[in-house]
């Protein structure tokens, strides 16, 4: 008997993960909003640990699919593609090397599009709202990320440039023909 | 209901050949059902031509001697393909194994030349529209070889054992003796569609 | 009996709803959605009488009754045989000829309702994600401008929209003006409609594209030809300069805040495309495409919590505290 | 060679009572869950089929229940918009794919051989396979709309809403990955009927003696080989565009947004006639039964049966004429749509006038056609309607075309269904359903059906869009939808007291014998519910109506062996007898592969890898099940 009781088990951990891989969270209460304003950086501002009301929330904006999917949005409407290109740099550095300059954690990709960084990347403190820089964050993460999640976004109905977030590693097969 | 018996069946042979044998006729369901896959691969690759103001899209036209050697080695194989399924109606056990080795043999040989072609291709599958299809109509005329050989291996084996002199055996020769020249019929509009249509 | 009774109920729903049939097909104010009606009349009575002559015949036919155990006849006679495929085949053809009317009919009325007309107004509508941007075109480059989800036409002129998706397949439908047509993205489709008198009528999103489909609303407001008129110049002139202390402090705020990294107001820093261009939004009779009349208390009310109104909007909460937020909407209100 | 061989047993050998015995030990399905798993019997397969495609039946009728309650009244608050576009997906799509195609399929698998007097289907063991695989497609659609992560992009799921970029996470694939279980099981089945009825036939049931039913199941299946196929590979290319980058349908790299309507739509008529005609079959059936007198024009029946089936091949545009296609092109279409009323009208006139001169028994499955052909003939009528162009572009993808549809589906076959299974109830169980509750049924289901549906023509008319989760109370829609949505509640009690006949009748059904109606047809030559070989005897043909031309006696043929499965393979036309065929015996191989096949389609969602190493069990399984047992089916 304690072997279907096991069965089933697994299947409700694999379920509750799909749930919240799959779950679309449309509204963040405002009190949330703001506590997940409240990041607490390094001195020199490159990691930092989450607000603990991140944890609470399942983590989702590393895991949730809609989330990184209204990130890559966010990515073209605020013209990221202007200095970053797809993710492979332009004025501003690549992501899709891996290499992080302040930081792979998510936090001090957070940290940098909030509060910008020296060498030219702009604050986006007023200019996206708190939700808005989390998805962001989480999404440029995947741009980056060695192993596809299988959250991460697909690929735009636009030009190609290099192969999608969600066939990570993006940097082996953008080299090779 | 009371039966009144007006007809003897005993002398019916226990094994119906040819179109008498519902395994044929299965298989020329699924040729039937196959082949309207491929015609709708070749319609999408015509539909996205016709759509491209310049067609191959961004890439040149696949290098075409991989494709021409597949084609000649397929047409080739046709003929002990044909000497097979003869064999195996005159349930000759000894020349049918002989000819299942062969024909394992051109099947596998197809597969290796095919992975020359996918390197002749010129494109990505996810370059763009072009190199979408063309990996499609490549990648399921692929699979269907890779089936068909995996089945005459089976069987090649199978007509080794105590199993092979069974008249149905020699009946699934002659089904998969079909379904190869089903393979390598419907090769012919896929390489044209492939390699000429972009020189065309 | 039942049929009896539900044919009165339809009729009696049918009329008391026609009174705010402003987004109605069974209401007509242009070509060619005029003769679409009529068509729709013709295509209806013609399908009542074949449905009401196959119902008498079924009828007739159950006339007689009989139990399950009555011997079947195996063969029945030849002569009744042949009589009645003569009825069938004669039935089959009065359906062949009525599908042929219809065919040539809508063929008739298609044709007719399509006239290629010489200067129409081209106007270009560019589906988005739960709203409409509209674009007026002209010879002059510095006289077309933006505007969102209501156009301004001038009645009796035929107006041509040339229709584009931003992302996915939208549908432009205004009923009481013309048949529904797609916004397909990477093709270029085009409406063309010719509106009588004025009137405000209302269309939607008639394909479905996501979470708002349901509040993706325009209007098309006609108006007399010199009304039109001026109101395109109240649109081409830039954004009105807030008057009063509480107009400019709201400015500053829309400035400052992340409104204007998403909205467009022409005369200001504000120039970013993301969202609908809000110059004249003051003017516009409903705000997030048809969900909320223009008045500052909507416009607080949508800006406060845009989620809870239309769940999905890719417009963000931004925390604005409330004078900010009194200040932002009495400022968007006055922009006429 | 292997063990001695026992002697082969003729049923010559055997006395009839002795025959029957070994018979039903030969072609026996073991009792318990192993007996469950590896049963081949084309009645055990079929009737579990229809139970399930009846459960999925109720399942999507609970949801649209959820729609009507939601859409009752004007900005309703009960369902958000996330949650009824799930709703309305799985609705649609559970309807078509899990309900209608499988449980039109699953009369034709259990009803097929027993009318053409054989004794399993062609392929059994292909037919359990199709079934598991039909199980799992539907299991993984309803674990993922309990985990909230059902597909929200509509039943023919347009891409780009679908594509990569505007269908977040795994929705989209899931309904692409169900579409390829459904879509193999149903292939699978139209493979089988195909060749049972091109091959198995009683002796003498030449092509004019096929019963229109079988017919009708015939092209059905030539249907479904000729049209699946392209949702498949529209199904693959929009899987292989978000997993791997393809680009089939994305604009900007040479693909077209409208590839996938052409192609979804091209499969897409077809399907709704793979629907209706097998419901056509049916009523070819009932109505003889219950007019005491063979169908007139039955040739005409069949040539509209097979004119239908070509035609549907030729409309598919009706559904796009707002797509902006060429004006010349669209009219083609117009034509092709508004002719292939005809054959419907031949159809619909040959049973009235078969009614017109039969003596009408009102029974409930004549009951089930009258509201079938006062309800169909409405739901013709409008799509002679929306088959017009200028028209379509006012009532397209609004309510009227949400009417249209399911006058022609609930009216022209879920009508037709349970017709058919009150008629057929009988021979399945052996017991009859309940005649009172069956008028109680038909008159719910058909005041309910039209009072919920009726009125959306009106409210497609005055501009209610389709999936629209809720509507402001300016529109003036709210008077109409109220009427609906309390209307359902009456269709939804009809169908409830349906399935309570259904389970009361089981048990407590009036005993049935061999032919409770006197009908004609050649299941009802054989015990209800009929013994596991169907036939003791292989019954030999002489004409259209076998059991009115002699009721007492029915002719048969001997001579098959009785300690191994045998049936009887003919020539196609003449029905020649040609050769003595062995059916499998059970087995459990393609329940394997079928899990096989789930963890494969299932995991090739996450990763394309998993089409590589899926192979290999698969591979695995299906050598198994086809390598020889050595029993003595296999001797020839």
């Amino acid at each position: 008997m304690n072997k279907l009781r096991h069965a089933l088990m697994v299947l409700l951990v694999i379920g509750v993960s799909a749930c919240e891989r799959e779950h679309r969270d449309l509204r963040q209460d405002p009190p949330v909003s703001a506590a997940l304003e409240s990041v607490a950086t390094m001195p020199n501002g490159i990691a930092g640990a989450p607000p603990d009301v991140y944890s609470a929330l399942n983590k989702p904006f590393a895991s949730n699919a809609y989330s990184l999917n209204q990130g890559k949005q966010l990515y073209s409407w605020f013209n990221c593609k202007g200095c970053h290109a797809d993710g492979g740099g332009a004025a501003g550095p690549a992501f899709l090397d891996g290499w992080w300059r302040y930081g792979p954690g998510l936090v001090s990709i957070f940290a940098s599009i909030r509060d910008g960084r020296p060498a030219g990347m702009p604050a986006f403190k007023d200019r996206m709202t708190t939700d808005q820089i989390w998805e962001l964050a989480g999404y440029v993460q995947t741009i980056g990320a060695y192993s596809g999640k299988t959250a991460a976004p697909s690929r735009n109905d636009e030009m190609q440039s290099r192969p999608s977030e969600n066939r990570a590693p993006a940097t082996v097969s953008v080299n090779d023909p | 209901m009371k039966e009144r018996v007006v007809m003897q069946l005993d002398a019916l042979p226990m094994h119906g050949r040819g179109s008498d044998s519902p395994t044929m006729w299965g298989t020329l369901a699924f040729m039937l059902l196959e082949g309207s896959a491929f015609a709708l691969c070749i319609g999408i690759y015509l539909y996205l031509l016709v759509l491209a103001p310049q067609w191959p899209i961004g890439a040149l036209p696949p290098r075409w001697p991989a494709g021409t050697v597949m084609t000649v080695l397929l047409l080739a194989s046709l003929v002990p393909n044909y000497l097979v399924g003869r064999w195996s109606r005159e349930n000759d056990l000894a020349r049918v194994r002989l000819g299942m080795v062969i024909m394992s043999v051109l099947g596998i040989a197809p597969l290796i030349v095919r992975v020359f072609e996918f390197r002749s291709l010129n494109v990505w599958w996810d370059t763009n529209a072009y190199g979408s299809i063309l990996w499609l109509l490549l990648g399921l005329h692929s699979m269907h070889i890779a089936t068909d050989v995996a089945d005459t291996l089976v069987l090649g084996v199978m007509m080794f054992t105590r199993h092979g002199s069974n008249s149905r055996r020699m009946g699934d020769v002659e089904d998969n003796v079909l379904y190869w020249n089903f393979v390598v019929l419907t090769w012919l509009p896929i390489y044209f569609c492939i390699y000429w249509i972009p020189r065309l | 009996m039942s049929l009896a009774r539900l044919a009165t109920g339809s009729l009696v729903c049918l009329s008391c709803t026609a009174c705010a049939g402003w987004q109605s097909a069974l209401e007509a104010h242009g070509t060619p959605a005029t003769g679409l009606l009529h068509l729709t009349w013709l295509l209806f009575v013609v399908g009542a009488l074949v449905w009401i002559c196959v119902m008498a015949i079924l009828v007739l036919a159950l006339r007689s009754r009989a139990a399950i155990s009555t011997q079947a006849t195996a063969t029945p006679d030849t002569r009744v045989e042949r009589r009645l495929n003569r009825a069938v085949t004669g039935a089959v053809i009065a359906t062949a000829l009525i599908v042929m009317g219809l065919t040539i009919t809508s063929f008739w009325v298609a044709r007719v309702l399509s006239p290629e007309s010489s200067s129409p107004l081209r106007i270009r509508v560019r589906g988005y994600q739960w709203w409409w941007q509209v674009t007026y075109l002209d010879a002059r480059p510095d006289r077309t401008f933006i505007t969102a989800n209501e156009i301004h036409v001038p009645s009796g002129r035929p107006i041509v929209v040339e229709l584009s998706a931003a992302d996915v397949i939208h549908s432009f439908w205004v009923p009481n003006l013309a048949g529904k047509q797609d916004l397909i993205p990477g093709r270029d489709n085009t409406l063309q409609f010719t509106a009588r008198e004025p009137g405000t009528y209302r269309g939607q999103c008639a394909e479905f594209c996501g979470l708002q489909h349901a509040h993706m609303a325009f209007l098309v407001i006609v108006d007399p030809p010199e009304q039109f008129e001026h109101w395109r110049e109240a649109q081409l002139a830039p954004g009105a300069s807030p008057g009063g202390t509480q107009e400019q402090q709201g400015q500053r705020v829309f400035q400052s805040k992340a409104c204007a990294a998403c909205h467009t107001v022409q005369g200001t820093s504000a120039a970013a495309t993301v969202g609908p261009d809000l110059t004249h939004v003051g003017s516009r009779r409903y705000i997030a495409a048809g969900l909320l009349e223009t008045t500052r208390g909507s416009l607080a009310a949508w800006i406060a919590d845009p989620q809870t109104l239309k769940p999905g909007t890719n417009m963000p909460m931004v925390p604005l505290n409330a004078e900010e937020l009194n200040a932002v909407s009495a400022y968007l209100v006055s922009l006429k | 060679m292997s063990a001695p061989r026992s002697q082969p047993v003729n049923d010559t050998q055997l006395d009839s009572a002795g025959l029957a015995r070994r018979l039903s030990q030969t072609w026996a399905t073991p009792k318990g869950l192993w007996g469950a798993l590896t049963t081949v019997d084309h009645k055990i397969i079929g009737r579990r089929y229809v139970v399930t495609a009846l459960i999925f039946l109720a399942l999507g009728g609970v949801l649209a229940l959820l729609m009507r309650w939601q859409l009752a009244r004007a900005n309703n608050g009960l369902i958000g918009p996330d949650l009824y576009d799930q709703i309305f997906t799985q609705h649609g799509s559970n309807m078509m794919f899990l309900f209608a195609v499988p449980v039109m399929e699953a009369m034709g698998i259990y009803l097929v051989p027993l009318m053409i007097g054989t004794r399993n289907i062609a392929f059994p063991r292909l037919n359990a396979y199709s079934y598991w695989l039909y199980l799992a497609g539907g299991l993984m659609l309803w674990i993922s709309f309990a985990l909230d992560m059902a597909p929200d992009v509509g039943w023919f799921a347009y891409v780009p809403l679908s594509g990569p970029q505007f269908g977040a996470g795994k929705r989209s694939d899931i309904w692409a990955q169900m579409i390829t279980f459904t879509e193999v099981s149903a292939l699978a089945v139209a493979v089988e009927l195909v060749v049972t009825i091109f091959k198995q036939r009683a002796p003498g049931m030449t092509l004019q003696r096929i019963p229109v039913f079988v017919w009708a199941m015939l092209v059905t299946s030539f249907l479904i080989i000729l049209a699946m196929p392209a949702i498949m590979v529209a199904s693959t290319s929009l899987i292989l565009d978000r997993l791997v980058g393809t680009h089939f349908f994305n604009p900007a790299e040479g693909g077209d947004v409208l590839l996938w309507q052409h192609l979804f739509w091209f499969f897409g008529h077809p399907e709704v006639y793979i629907i209706f005609l097998p419901a056509t079959g049916m009523i070819s059936a009932i109505i003889p039964t219950f007019v005491r007198r063979p169908l007139v024009g039955r040739l005409g029946l069949v040539l509209a049966l097979i004119a239908t089936g070509v035609l549907a091949f030729g409309l598919w545009v009706h559904h796009m004429f707002v797509v902006g296609l060429p004006r010349l092109g669209e009219s083609f279409f117009t034509v092709s749509s508004m002719s292939i009323a005809i054959p419907a009208g031949v159809q619909i006139f040959c049973w009235l006038a078969t009614l017109w001169d039969g003596k009408p028994v009102m029974r409930v499955p004549l009951l089930f056609v009258i509201a079938f052909l006062v309800t169909f003939v409405i739901g013709g009528l409008t799509g002679v309607m929306v088959a017009s162009v200028p028209f379509d572009t006012q009532v397209h993808d609004t309510y009227f075309v949400v009417a249209h549809f399911h006058y022609v589906l609930i009216g022209g076959a879920v009508f037709p269904l349970m017709g058919a299974l009150y008629y057929w109830f009988p021979k399945f169980t052996g017991r009859l359903m309940s005649e009172r509750l069956g008028r109680w049924v038909v008159s719910l289901v058909f005041v309910g059906f039209n009072l919920t549906f009726f009125p959306m023509h009106i409210l497609g008319l005055e501009g209610m869009p389709r999936r629209v989760y809720t509507y402001s109370e300016q529109m003036g829609w709210q008077s109409l939808n109220l009427l609906s949505s309390s209307a359902a509640i009456v269709l939804a009690a009809g169908f409830a007291l349906f399935f309570i006949d259904l389970l009361r009748s089981l048990r407590r059904g009036e005993p049935a014998g061999e032919n409770p109606w006197n009908a004609a047809t050649l299941e009802w030559a054989t015990a209800s519910p009929p013994p596991s070989c169907n036939f003791v005897h292989i019954p030999v043909v002489t004409g259209a109506e076998p059991l009115w031309e002699n009721p007492e006696t029915i002719e048969v043929a001997e001579g098959l062996r009785a300690d191994r499965r045998e049936l009887l393979v003919t020539s196609l036309t003449e029905a020649r007898p040609v050769a003595r065929e062995s059916s499998p015996r059970n087995t459990i191989w393609p329940f394997l592969a079928a899990i096989a096949t789930t963890v494969m389609l299932i995991a090739s969602i996450f990763t394309p890898w998993a089409m590589v190493w899926g192979a290999v069990p698969l591979a695995a399984t299906l050598i198994g099940w086809f390598w020889p047992k050595g029993t003595p089916e296999d001797e020839s």
